[in-house]
């Protein structure tokens, strides 16, 4: 099971580490301090600090939602004016989507793909340092848009031009900067895990051994690289029409606002894959360590993750059903979006095999797992119903879509990570996490999550619109419900941070292999995994990899 | 060059292709609207009529709607707000364009076909869409438009409506770079 | 035939729950036209094919849950891959799709067919309203909100049809083809009635088209569907469906409204007369950007009381209102308000919220402006 | 040639045998199984097209 330590030292593994990271690391090794975190280059410390940035983003953005849903909780305006309501719902929605998700994926990244494939560090150590703290200026920036005249981004987190351009506040510009910054740093982190993964491998770990979560990620990379610069192509655009007098979305200078929501979903589309394949990842890693069973149709999940990646940049304009589009056009990417279905259906295949005939235990990892299967699986079935075009005419823009995309990223994205969290904190900290609250937190967040987004499938349609801070009296049970249901997911996240708080604490002790049934890479390591691991790479022939 | 510095380099190189794409698409699109007819948009240069076959089997009706957008004091007026045409047969029809303002400005329609598969079909041989127009205070022009239903044009069309909406041209040397140097395709 | 009888019990099961979610509007709705009836049996089909899959693939998830605990003293087995079951659940996925797809492609077709229509209405939305026009009648009406404001802020108690309701609802008559023609003056905003399973985007400085034809006469109610700012929930849709007759009744008398409305631009008005009538206008059309009380919401929408610019040039303040500003919410009104109430919006606003200017902008003078 | 189209294609359903995936990993060069997979792409685009121009009538 183990490998073979001390391992016989290839040197031209460590050679291969950019201007040698045992070098620069030295300088920073008795620095102390908040100095020492602000210039960390190590890749367990700047794993951290995302994951600490993205749970306070997760929080603030909760914050957000949760003044939506307060004021939802009744027809009529009680809490907040339109205006306000339209500036929460724009910013939960680019806070979470910016600032939660994609962070927490790149933190795990940072922690576990070195540990997964036996590398010293991340490939560009400085870099990785600095592509995270563009992240707190970006999201500060975002947030002080509140506090201008005319307030924050109010044309929800699409930001359809014209309503973004012509008719958006002053603050637009800001957001437009601070998005930028976002995506330089997502693009420099994707870089980053592209060259860690195919260049720092231990020896003898060919890219056919690599975990699902490393696998799903050098893809994500790949998405993220080749769709970011069309966002950040996009949003230049719109401050060119904002500052410079450009028309690229101006009908009245001969531009076309249609062209922005093309752009923005060629963009947008394969970011949806980007917050959803570490997930996939991180699943398939999980569920084959507590159902004590190989990972069924492993080959098959890579291909699988190959397959949805390339194909979601033929999806873009289902999103865009009801903008007019010729029948033609429609007809193609409602035929490839029930396409798209085929993959995402292996997978799930996948993994319910794999806990046939298994050995299964349910710790709290394995309970999120398991949650994330069932509910991404019913988010994918509200995703396979949006792809009917006519049908999806009566689904467009109503809380039908808010309840499916809720679905695929709260249940599904949010969950992966959390499950990611309470499996890999032995890990991280050397205990366990809190058995007892861990199951809490997961029961009360699957009930919450789901009494808060079910109904809103009901709501959607019984003809909700999205985006609405009032409605029309058939809708009031649904959107009572689904806030309470909101409440309790919401505070239910503070036992997260308690579990969190309480296991970097202390807590039982965890021993290198701290789940019975794993078998990666990271479990040979003592918990909690030390600063620096693998500077020397371990020798992996002979490791029996998944 | 170490193994990483290659790859980094091989990765920056796949994202400036990205970004040359993404420059890219904009007129692209332009050009992929006016093969496809996406979105109603018609060819943005005059052209010449096709003298072919007039299917004098059926008849089209072509409807004109004219609005104003904001900030223009002018009113466009189709003069012949319904056509029968036959496919392929060339027709004109006239527009009038009133500034009742008290100063000269100028404006551009901008033209959308609807549905947006005729827009393949359809060639303007003049067109007040193609420039700017330019009128003093309370001038008063009448301009035409010639064009033709080329005779493939669907069966299932019965009904063509072309739509202009009038738009300010603001005075000054941002408004030219706006209409001609930034958009590849003006529709 | 004991299976046949529990497959009726199940399919008459089925379709009792469908009937009775839909009547207690937990679903779509049916729908009163043609294409509405098969986009809900689209909708049916494929919800049905979803729970079929749910209940087999989490049938076999929990079945797997439970009987392979390991507190029950499960081994693990080893096998880890099967190329038929693989190749298995791809194709029967893929034939399903394409067995779906089939049906899905006629009834986009039909909605995408609006040629011969019988009635042509430009549909454009402004922020927050829909305008229509009944093109070939030169019939033109703004459609507002008519829910009074005490009960959104929930001063009074809220009506049967809360935000559903508006002072002029788009009037159609049944069994005949009608051809919407979709635009914008603004952003866009999108025009939705679920029981016509109508939703198309009005995007500004194109053209979109749909059609219905409605087959029971009734009102049907709709809601802007894409975000197109503050108001985006205060801009309904009402569609009132009927009979051929009343319908031709109703296009004479509103023709005879209009000119009734329209006339009277050459007599010389009051000031009274004409803050009077601007007061209802101004209610209507101005009071959600600039507020009831003309203080606006700066910057965005700037206040009207006490705007010394406004009430310093008259002729400004006329070009503003009938020409609306270029690149901002400000509409141009010329086309959409007769010079009646263009007169009695302009003299209601210098002379209301204490601007005491006294000035009377008569009709004439607007009738002059938009037609030498 | 054939075999790796084969490979390619059963890649984009998701499905692989473990001893073709072993021997593509060892025999086959990466270059070739992008080149395949992008030229199916655009094919499997094209077909789709065909599809929805001909369903379009």
């Amino acid at each position: 099971m183990a490998p073979n330590l001390p391992p016989k030292a290839p040197l031209e593994h460590s050679q291969s580490v950019a201007g040698s990271p045992a070098a620069h690391e030295e300088e920073h090794h008795y620095r102390s301090g908040p100095l020492r975190w602000l210039l960390t280059t190590n890749h367990k410390e700047i794993g951290t600090l995302y994951l600490i940035f993205s749970l306070s983003m997760f929080l603030i953005g909760g914050v957000m939602a949760l003044v939506v849903r307060l004021e939802l909780f009744q027809p009529g305006l009680q809490m907040v004016q339109p205006e306000f309501f339209n500036q929460m719902t724009t910013m939960h929605g680019l806070i979470m989507v910016f600032g939660a998700v994609m962070p927490a994926f790149v933190g795990l990244a940072n922690w576990m793909v070195p540990l997964q494939i036996g590398a010293p560090d991340m490939a560009l150590p400085r870099l990785n340092n600095f592509s995270f703290w563009l992240l707190p200026i970006a999201f500060t920036l975002l947030l002080a848009t509140l506090l201008m005249p005319g307030g924050g981004p109010n044309f929800g987190w699409t930001f359809y031009a014209p309503l973004s351009t012509t008719y958006a506040p002053p603050s637009t510009t800001f957001f437009i900067f601070a998005l930028h910054m976002a995506g330089i740093s997502s693009i420099l982190g994707a870089i980053n895990i592209i060259a860690t993964i195919l260049n720092l491998r231990a020896p003898g770990m060919r890219l056919m051994d690599m975990t699902l979560f490393v696998w799903t990620w050098l893809i994500t990379a790949f998405l993220l690289i080749a769709v970011m610069p069309v966002l950040a192509g996009v949003i230049t655009m719109m401050l060119l029409d904002i500052n410079f007098g450009t028309s690229f979305f101006n009908a009245a200078g001969g531009g076309d606002p249609v062209l922005f929501q093309h752009l923005f979903w060629f963009f947008g589309h394969p970011e949806v894959y980007i917050m959803i394949l570490p997930a996939f990842g991180i699943v398939s890693v999980i569920v084959p360590t507590f159902a004590r069973k190989r990972l069924f149709g492993y080959a098959s999940m890579v291909y699988a993750t190959a397959s949805i990646a390339i194909l979601s940049f033929l999806v873009w304009a289902h999103h865009m059903f009801a903008v007019g589009l010729p029948l033609v056009a429609e007809l193609f990417f409602m035929y490839t979006t029930m396409l798209i279905a085929v993959p995402t259906g292996v997978k799930v295949f996948n993994w319910i095999t794999t806990l046939f005939r298994g050995s299964i235990t349910f710790e709290t990892p394995m309970l999120f797992a398991l949650a994330f299967i069932v509910l991404f699986t019913i988010g994918g079935f509200s995703g396979l119903m949006l792809a009917i075009a006519p049908a999806d005419f009566q689904y467009h823009d109503t809380y039908f879509v808010v309840a499916h995309f809720h679905y695929v990223l709260v249940p599904g994205a949010v969950f992966s990570i959390m499950a990611a969290v309470y499996y890999w904190l032995p890990k991280w900290t050397g205990h366990y996490p809190d058995e007892r609250i861990g199951r809490w937190h997961f029961w009360l967040s699957v009930i919450g999550v789901n009494l808060l987004f079910f109904p809103m499938h009901f709501a959607g349609l019984a003809g909700m619109p999205r985006r609405i801070p009032d409605y029309a009296l058939q809708f009031a049970d649904f959107n009572m419900a689904s806030s309470i249901g909101g409440f309790l997911f919401g505070f239910s996240q503070l036992l997260f941070v308690w579990v969190i708080v309480k296991c970097v604490r202390g807590g039982a002790k965890a021993p290198a292999k701290a789940w019975e049934g794993a078998s990666d890479l990271e479990w040979t390591l003592p918990s909690p995994a030390p600063l620096h691991t693998f500077e020397t790479p371990p020798d992996l022939r002979g490791f029996k990899f998944h | 060059m170490t193994p990483v510095q290659r790859t980094v380099t091989k990765t920056l190189i796949a994202l400036l292709m990205m970004v040359g794409f993404t420059i890219a698409l904009v007129p692209l699109y332009d050009v992929f609207c006016q093969i496809t007819g996406l979105n109603g948009k018609s060819a943005s240069q005059p052209r010449a009529v096709v003298s072919g076959e007039v299917d004098e089997s059926r008849y089209v009706t072509v409807q004109f709607i004219t609005r104003t957008g904001s900030g223009l004091p002018w009113r466009l007026e189709a003069l012949n707000r319904q056509v029968r045409v036959h496919p392929g047969q060339a027709y004109e029809v006239r527009f009038a364009f009133v500034n009742h303002g008290k100063t000269a400005s100028r404006g551009r329609a901008v033209p959308s076909v609807s549905p947006s598969e005729a827009s393949l079909h359809l060639r303007k041989v003049t067109c007040f869409c193609f420039q700017e127009q330019r009128l003093e205070a309370g001038e008063k022009l009448e301009l035409p438009m010639m064009f033709q239903l080329s005779s493939d044009l669907p069966e299932g069309i019965h009904t063509v409506t072309l739509a202009y909406t009038l738009y300010p041209v603001a005075e000054g040397p941002v408004a030219n770079n706006k209409s001609t140097s930034m958009q590849g395709g003006d529709a | 035939m004991r299976k046949m009888l529990v497959l009726a019990a199940l399919m008459a099961s089925v379709t009792g729950l469908s009937r009775a979610a839909r009547a207690a509007g937990w679903n779509m709705p049916v729908g009163v036209t043609e294409v509405s009836r098969d986009v809900y049996g689209l909708h049916m089909v494929i919800f049905w094919i979803c729970v079929i899959i749910g209940v087999i693939v989490f049938g076999i998830m929990f079945y797997s849950l439970f009987r392979y605990r390991r507190s029950k003293g499960a081994q693990a087995a080893h096998f880890h891959e099967h190329t038929t079951v693989e190749v298995f659940w791809t194709a029967i996925p893929l034939l399903i799709l394409v067995a779906m797809a089939i049906p899905a492609t006629a009834t986009l077709k039909d909605m995408y067919d609006a040629s011969e229509a019988e009635l042509d209405v430009m549909v454009t939305g402004h922020q927050w309203r829909w305008h229509y026009h009944y093109m070939g009648e030169d019939i033109t009406f703004f459609s507002n909100l008519d829910t009074p404001r005490e009960q959104i802020d929930g001063t009074a108690e809220k009506g049967e049809n809360y935000l559903l309701e508006v002072d002029q609802p788009l009037v159609l008559p049944v069994g005949r083809k009608v051809r919407l023609l979709m635009t914008s003056s603004d952003v866009i905003h999108s025009w939705w009635v679920p029981d016509l399973a109508v939703k198309k985007d009005a995007v500004p400085g194109f053209v979109n088209e749909a059609w219905t034809r409605i087959d029971e006469p009734g009102i049907y109610r709709g809601q802007c569907a894409e975000l197109c700012g503050k108001d985006h929930a205060f801009m309904p849709v009402v569609v009132q469906a009927m009979e051929q007759e009343a319908f031709d009744t109703w296009l004479a008398e509103r023709k005879q409204e209009a000119a009734a409305a329209a006339s009277g631009v050459d007599r010389e008005w009051k000031l009274e007369e004409l803050v009077e009538r601007g007061e209802k206008v101004y209610g209507s059309i101005c009071a959600s950007c600039h507020q009831a009380d003309g203080q606006g919401t700066p910057p965005t929408f700037p206040a009207l009381a006490g705007n010394q610019a406004m009430m310093d040039d008259l002729d400004w303040h006329i070009d503003v209102v009938v020409n609306g500003v270029s690149g901002s919410a400000m509409a141009a009104f010329s086309g959409t308000l007769n010079p009646v109430d263009l007169a009695a919006v302009i003299t209601y606003e210098r002379n209301a919220w204490g601007n005491e200017t006294g000035d009377v902008v008569q009709p004439a003078e607007i009738q002059a402006l938009i037609d030498p | 040639m054939w075999e790796v189209v084969k490979s390619v294609l059963s890649a984009f359903f998701g499905v692989q045998r473990e001893q073709r995936r072993r021997r593509d990993f060892e025999q086959g060069k990466p270059g070739t199984f992008i080149v395949v997979g992008i030229v199916l792409a655009m094919l499997m685009v094209i077909v789709v097209m065909a599809i929805a121009i001909m369903a379009a009538g």
